[in-house]
């Protein structure tokens, strides 16, 4: 049964992004977004990843869905025709694709418990988690306790990422801007 | 039945695949750029199905502790892709900066148009 | 007892999925967006309110019962608000209702929504209820264009 | 019996995501959403039942305000054209 409703969710999945890819007006596409993440995030749950879940949903759904918004208010919704023919970039996704679905070939089954992934340092935490740290929820005590500085790390890019956008957009003089006003006092002349 | 089951045990690849084509494609094919940081985030989520998947053990239960359950599934690709969305979220924000940045300048987010300006500057 | 309690949240569970599909079916079929709003109100009043109701029996006194209600009270509350907004975004951007006789009013439904000559009774009605409010757009837009002109 | 109810709360997923594919005007993709959404909530709760394990709710709690929060951006963006607007006056065209 779990894996029926994975499959059915990840086919939905599938056809959403079908309608990404082909519609030209961006709102569309944003509201699309929306559906994509949270259909994500139940393919997930099923997946028995809830802490994943919990934040695709919230990224996905809430916060990039905002962020999408406020761009296409500061730009234009609808998208240009495209000018070039698809031919070159199908191709390569074809080819890409093709070599990608080849090497599944050689991948285990899914849902296996003896398969490399879930035998050696998963399942290690999973017995050492409540002796050493007292937490049962396991993700929770890898994340901020045995990888804690992975957490850090993040931080520190999450942070450098809000100094980039501040930059990008601060209200000053910037040189781009004054030259196009010079270019424009310019022309009438 | 036999087909049934090969089927079953790499659709989750085979729909990973087909998420990170369409991402790859539309970031290559589509001019507009808002477009393009939708593509990208459609390849960064199949990146989160390609890690979560084979952690998956069936008839297992999320990884929280408790003395009833007997079988989980393996926390430690959920702990890699917790850090990867919440990057992921950030160098999204970066990128629509950008955006609204070559917005600004250009007046224009499709990079045909802005490459013909460009050859009409020089 | 237990059996009781089964066959009872059994017969919810199952009129809730009705119910959902109902709903979804509705949105489907419904012509324009004001019908599918009404169409998609099924799923979060009765649909949702009989699964949950069904899911509340099976779980007991228990904190899950707790949680159930919570997510029961927020849909109840979040429903509305979503299909009022949406309803009243479409009207504000100008999308026309669905009427009976389109060749009598495909003429005076111009590209501005004029509010006056769609002849169905019941929108006429909202449209009158929500314009005695402040600042409708399509009627705002119109008054200035004329002011304007 | 909670098989039955997660196949009808499918069933109606398949059918809401056509709506959002078809749907012509930008409201109608919203409603669609919106309704996915609260889909989504109740797939959550039914499939915690399912597996035994009902104690995640607290994520749908988590889904059905985020589902709220995302109409009302898009809608208010219709509205004035600006997310930061307060919904006061009419804004000038």
């Amino acid at each position: 049964m779990e894996s029926f409703i994975n499959m059915i969710l990840l086919t939905l999945l599938a056809v959403v992004t079908l309608g990404v890819v082909r519609l030209r007006n961006l709102f569309a596409v944003v509201i699309l977004g929306g559906i994509y993440s949270f259909l994500m995030a139940s393919v997930l749950i099923v997946l028995d990843a809830v802490d994943v879940s919990m934040t695709e949903a919230s990224v996905g759904a809430g916060i990039s869905t905002v962020l999408m918004l406020t761009v296409l208010y500061m730009t234009r919704v609808e998208e240009a025709k495209p000018v070039h023919t698809p031919i070159l970039p199908l191709f390569v996704a074809g080819v890409t694709g093709a070599v990608l679905v080849y090497g599944t070939w050689g991948l285990p089954a899914f849902g296996l418990s003896d398969t490399p992934i879930n035998t050696h340092v998963g399942m290690r935490y999973m017995e050492l988690s409540v002796p050493d740290t007292g937490i049962p929820n396991v993700v929770t005590s890898v994340l901020a306790s045995y990888r804690g500085f992975d957490t850090l790390g993040e931080t520190t890019v999450v942070f450098t990422a809000g100094i980039g956008v501040l930059l990008l957009l601060r209200r000053g003089v910037s040189l781009a801007r004054l030259r196009r006003k010079q270019q424009e006092e310019e022309k009438p002349s | 039945m036999e087909v049934l089951q090969a089927i079953a045990a790499h659709y989750n690849h085979w729909i990973t695949i087909f998420l990170m084509v369409a991402g790859l494609y539309v970031v290559v094919a589509r001019g507009n750029m808002i477009k393009k940081l939708i593509g990208l985030s459609l390849f960064q989520t199949s990146v989160y199905l390609l890690y979560i998947s084979p952690g998956k053990i069936l008839g297992g239960t999320a990884p929280i502790i408790d003395p009833s359950i007997e079988v989980y599934s393996n926390p430690l690709p959920h702990v890699l892709i917790l850090t990867a969305i919440v990057v992921g979220v950030a160098t999204l924000a970066l990128g629509l900066g950008l955006v609204v940045r070559i917005n600004e300048v250009y007046g224009s987010i499709e990079e045909d148009e802005i490459f013909t300006r460009e050859d009409d500057d020089e | 007892m237990q059996i009781v309690i089964d066959i009872l949240s059994f017969v919810l569970l199952a009129a809730g999925g009705v119910f959902m599909v109902i709903s979804a079916v509705g949105v489907n079929r419904m012509p324009d967006i004001y019908t599918r709003l009404h169409a998609a109100s099924v799923a979060d009043t009765l649909g949702a309110g009989l699964l949950i109701a069904g899911m509340m029996l099976q779980a007991g006194p228990t904190l899950v019962t707790a949680k159930l209600v919570m997510i029961l009270a927020i849909l109840f509350f979040s429903g509305p608000v979503a299909g009022h907004a949406v309803a009243r975004a479409a009207l504000a951007a100008g999308v026309r209702p669905h009427v009976d006789h389109p060749e009598e009013s495909a003429d005076a439904c111009g590209a501005d929504f004029n509010v006056e000559a769609v002849p169905h009774e019941t929108v006429r009605d909202d449209v009158k209820l929500i314009r005695s409010l402040k600042g409708l757009r399509p009627a705002g837009r119109a008054a200035k264009a004329k002011a304007k002109g | 019996m909670f098989v039955a109810a997660t196949l009808a709360v499918l069933v109606s997923l398949v059918l809401l995501v056509v709506r959002a594919l078809k749907g012509p005007t930008v409201f109608d993709r919203l409603v669609a959403a919106n309704s996915i959404g609260t889909d989504a909530i109740l797939l959550l709760a039914v499939v915690g039942f399912l597996t035994g394990r009902p104690e995640f709710l607290d994520i749908a709690i988590t889904y059905a305000l985020l589902n709220l929060i995302g109409t009302l951006a898009v809608l208010k963006y219709f509205r004035f054209g600006d997310l930061a607007h307060s919904g006061g006056e009419e804004p000038e065209d």
